[in-house]
């Protein structure tokens, strides 16, 4: 099975309604820890890159993938800034130029766009593991996508990452100077990593 | 769970519509370049030859940061959303938009987005030829221990530490100079607050966080995130007497000293209570035989309608002092 | 019920000592004399041959009424307990203090209590040989019909009426001139106002009224008196519309015409809500063709932390323009 | 039976007591109808007009009844200010021309003090009965009283005075702008009236 130029319009199309509907909760999750904005972040950030890309879409026939991902990219940080603007970004523009000028992949090759789009948050914000950020979702989910396991079980670690930074200490963001009064509260970053990470894995 | 009281529009208008206002108000201070809506720039101020001051971060604590721009403190300010970080697009339309052929210097309070976001600004300025430095303020002092001075929020000290730059670069001194003053300025700088109430976003209206009655959060920041602990809410001279004990002992002056004071309402805390809490400062930094050259009072670096206040001393030097004294015209804030 | 959070000591004590801050802070514009705390006297301005031009009235309003005294506008304030019109003593302390002997002009809001008291003032001048009249101000249009004009209560338009007065006496015109500049100026100033929350008393520390999430009350007074009806509570623009309507209505203004225009937070509504609002109010003066000659937009005449805000608009002549743009230098107010 | 300066003393200071009692009632009273502060001003009132008195008495040996109250009409319109403080200080400074220069009168005479207290806030207040505020319950108290009512009687027409106010339409004061919005609440002024009549009927 391939994945189209459409299908990563429709994958957008999803994360942009899957993000409005959770915009509350991840405000309220930030609110914990941080600033209770996340939640709006990535609702204007993937309405903003949906809609670059389908403004891409309707002015240029055949439009590459990567071309795609650059305009969601272009779309959300402008729409957004924040932290969020930057790390998916550069995750979008690093998943472009993983799947290159193609106007298709093999639909398995999704993994691949999984660990890019980490490599460029990692790039982006110097996080590792285990500092409490949406790295802990999403550096998991890479290594199982690159070991080569199923979506089944990239989602799976993706969301065990999520789930095991309500019990970190943050070391890095806003909530970093909380010290331990950021325990018991799951990272918010990390939280909407796995809805992203869940849309792309229902596509390979 | 009810909505809070705001006069607004639809929240995610906010912002636009808040600069629209200000732009109407304000227009013989400041305007915005075509197509670059979430760029402030002063009218009178930017020149060849001098070193383009940018400041800039998230929307919700104005005056902070649009109204220090103007003639003698900042050249242009980026606009974020409310508490985001502007993307890097504004941040670059300011500095094409000031460049005078020195270089431009970035302030911002250090917070991880905003460092993201000004850094991939500086890297597309460098395509354009245009130097682009960076100096965060770090005055919070409640969000992290004294060693750690690098990894602390910029808050409220942003004036004092905006205008000493602006002050340097209005006098014409290189960029070299210019940064080395704002770091000074920063070194010298402390700030703690308190908060009494949350504040909520135009977007959700929903307090983004619980704080019980008679209780306050010590060392709050100024987007709500939490500080370094709960406890119950005390008298203005407890609360001003314990952050004058953490700022006395980290600035270490000696008698005789001169410092300038900020005592700031985070929003919904008036004057009456600032003017309270700065009663009890004066008598602090008079006992401690420090003197006052500038005060401030009221609200400078808010969080919307979030109930608290926060002090802020800078231990002057003659140099700093001849900084706070240039003359500034800024749309929302002068110095003569 | 749980009290309100306030930073403050006693409340009892809160008036004395913000005064005390207040002193601390602005020492170089305000003084007092000995055995007169509640007198609050400006440094530069009151002079011989000068008409001494006196405001004042409870406290809870800051920066009004202590706010505006300085060279160019008032020379003194009179000062009471929270929402209390001063005792005739402090009147006549500030009378004696500043009189230049040609007279003194007391300008405060028309409310029962400041009339009884100031008039009492006036009394006891007149045995020392002081002349005192009184021009009441009367601008919120929504505390009674036009035709009931002389009983409305003076609100935030305070601010440009004192500051027209207070330029005419420091041009050096006459106790009859500058009482008919008070008077014109007073006649050409229409406020309207909002409400979104309550405030509290120190003392009590409990709302002084009670508002459902959800719901506004228009034309509030500025001591939290009900307004002329509680409705759900609207949008920005709807709410400037509904003021702007009114004000419109009565201000019977040509094309052409100009105005000064001053969108006020009761206490915690921030800037960024008031420029939405302002952005309306522009846009509705533009559709108008009236021209803002002035505008501010701030804390400027407050119910300590209730949240909601006012408009005002004054409709401006050569001569109330020419008052408006004169200079004046006070703790919280300059016009350069 | 007299009434000497050490009753009228008592008097001022049971007055204090029952004015920081009942201080948050009439507070809420004109939070519903005017600013919220009576209770304050007649507490702080009461307490510099008790206080001015008793330091009188200590200055001077043998003060006279008017000596006591115009100390108190001092004391209580210096600390106070607002509608109140210009009201009582002139009820309490008639009541002293009332009494004169006497160190103490039969205490049948507090009818006319009672009288010269209504007259005094007419004086100041220019307020006619009907248009809800304190005279409504000083008026008919001063009525009985002058037509030799007992004190009963005296305390009974204050009350019927202040509950009527509940059904007026205020057109003085701060709550005149309500209009319409007045009715259903009692004038706290009024109010506090009564309190202080009761005080003065329980000495005759
Ligand atoms: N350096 C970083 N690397 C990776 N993720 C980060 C980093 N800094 C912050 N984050 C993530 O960003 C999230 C917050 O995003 P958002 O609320 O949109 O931005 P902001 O903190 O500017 O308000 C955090 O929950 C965290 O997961
Ligand atoms: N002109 C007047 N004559 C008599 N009583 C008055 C007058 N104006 C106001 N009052 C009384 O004063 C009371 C309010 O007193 P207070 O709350 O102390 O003063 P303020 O209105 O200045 O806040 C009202 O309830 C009313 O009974
Ligand atoms: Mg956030
Ligand atoms: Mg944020
Ligand atoms: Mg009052
Ligand atoms: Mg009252």
């Amino acid at each position: 099975m391939d994945f189209t130029a459409k299908d990563l319009q429709s994958l957008l199309e999803e994360l942009a309604q899957v993000m409005a509907a959770e915009r509350d909760n991840l405000c309220a999750l930030d609110g914990e820890i941080g600033d209770a904005d996340h939640g709006i972040a990535m609702e204007q950030g993937m309405a903003a890159a949906a809609s670059a890309a389908r403004d891409l879409a309707e002015d240029l026939q055949d439009c590459s993938l990567q071309d795609l991902f650059n305009a969601a990219a272009k779309g959300f940080l402008n729409a957004v800034g924040a932290s969020s603007g930057p790390l998916y970004a550069t995750a979008f523009m690093r998943a472009g130029k993983q799947v290159g000028p193609a106007t298709s992949i093999a639909a398995d090759d999704l993994r691949f766009v999984i660990v890019a789009m980490a490599d460029g948050i990692t790039h982006r914000g110097k996080a590792e593991t285990g500092q409490k950020t949406m790295i802990d979702a999403w550096r998991p989910a890479a290594d199982i996508a690159a070991a080569g396991g199923t979506s089944t079980e990239v989602l799976a670690a993706a969301e065990a990452g999520a789930a095991s930074t309500r019990d970190m200490v943050a070391t890095l963001g806003r909530a970093a100077r909380l010290g331990d009064r950021s325990l018991g509260h799951p990272d918010p970053g990390a939280v909407s990593a796995t809805m992203i990470i869940k849309a792309i894995c229902t596509r390979f | 769970m009810d909505l809070t009281q705001k006069l607004i529009n639809a929240g995610e208008d906010a912002v636009d519509e808040m600069l629209t206002g200000i732009m109407a108000a304000h227009g013989s201070h400041l305007w915005r370049p075509e197509n670059a809506p979430r760029a402030v720039i002063a009218r009178d101020g930017p020149r060849k030859g001098k070193v383009g001051l940018i400041i800039g971060g998230g929307s919700g604590h104005e005056p902070t940061f649009l109204g220090f721009v103007g003639k003698g403190l900042a050249d242009a300010a980026a606009i974020g959303n409310v508490f985001a970080s502007p993307p890097p697009q504004p941040v670059v339309d300011a500095a094409m938009a000031v460049d005078g052929g020195e270089g431009v210097l970035f302030m911002y309070g250090n917070y991880a987005g905003d460092v993201m976001n000004f850094d991939m600004a500086a890297e597309m300025l460098e395509l354009e030829g245009i130097e682009a430095r960076t100096v965060l303020t770090t005055d919070d002092i409640a969000s992290a221990p004294r060693e750690a001075r690098a990894t602390r929020r910029g808050v409220a000290g942003n004036v004092f530490i905006f205008k000493a730059a602006g002050a340097a670069a209005d006098k014409g001194l290189s960029l070299d100079e210019v940064e080395r003053v704002a770091r000074h300025a920063n070194d010298r700088t402390y700030t703690m607050g308190v908060a009494l109430s949350a504040c909520s976003l135009p977007h959700t209206r929903r307090p983004n966080f619980q704080l019980a009655a008679g209780e306050m959060e010590i060392g709050m920041g100024i987007h709500g995130e939490p500080g370094v602990r709960r406890g119950p809410l005390q008298s203005a001279n407890a609360v001003a007497d314990e952050i004058m004990d953490a700022i006395l002992a980290e600035m270490a002056a000696r008698a005789g000293d001169e410092v300038a004071v900020l005592v700031n309402s985070l929003g919904s805390t008036p004057l009456m209570e600032l003017y309270i809490l700065y009663a009890r400062v004066a008598e602090r930094l008079g006992e401690a035989g420090l003197n006052i050259h500038t005060s401030l009072v009221g609200p400078y670096c808010t969080s919307m309608e979030m109930a608290g206040a926060s002090i802020t001393v800078m231990h002057l030097d003659s140099e700093l002092k001849q900084m706070l004294d240039h003359p500034c015209d800024c749309a929302m804030f002068q110095v003569r």
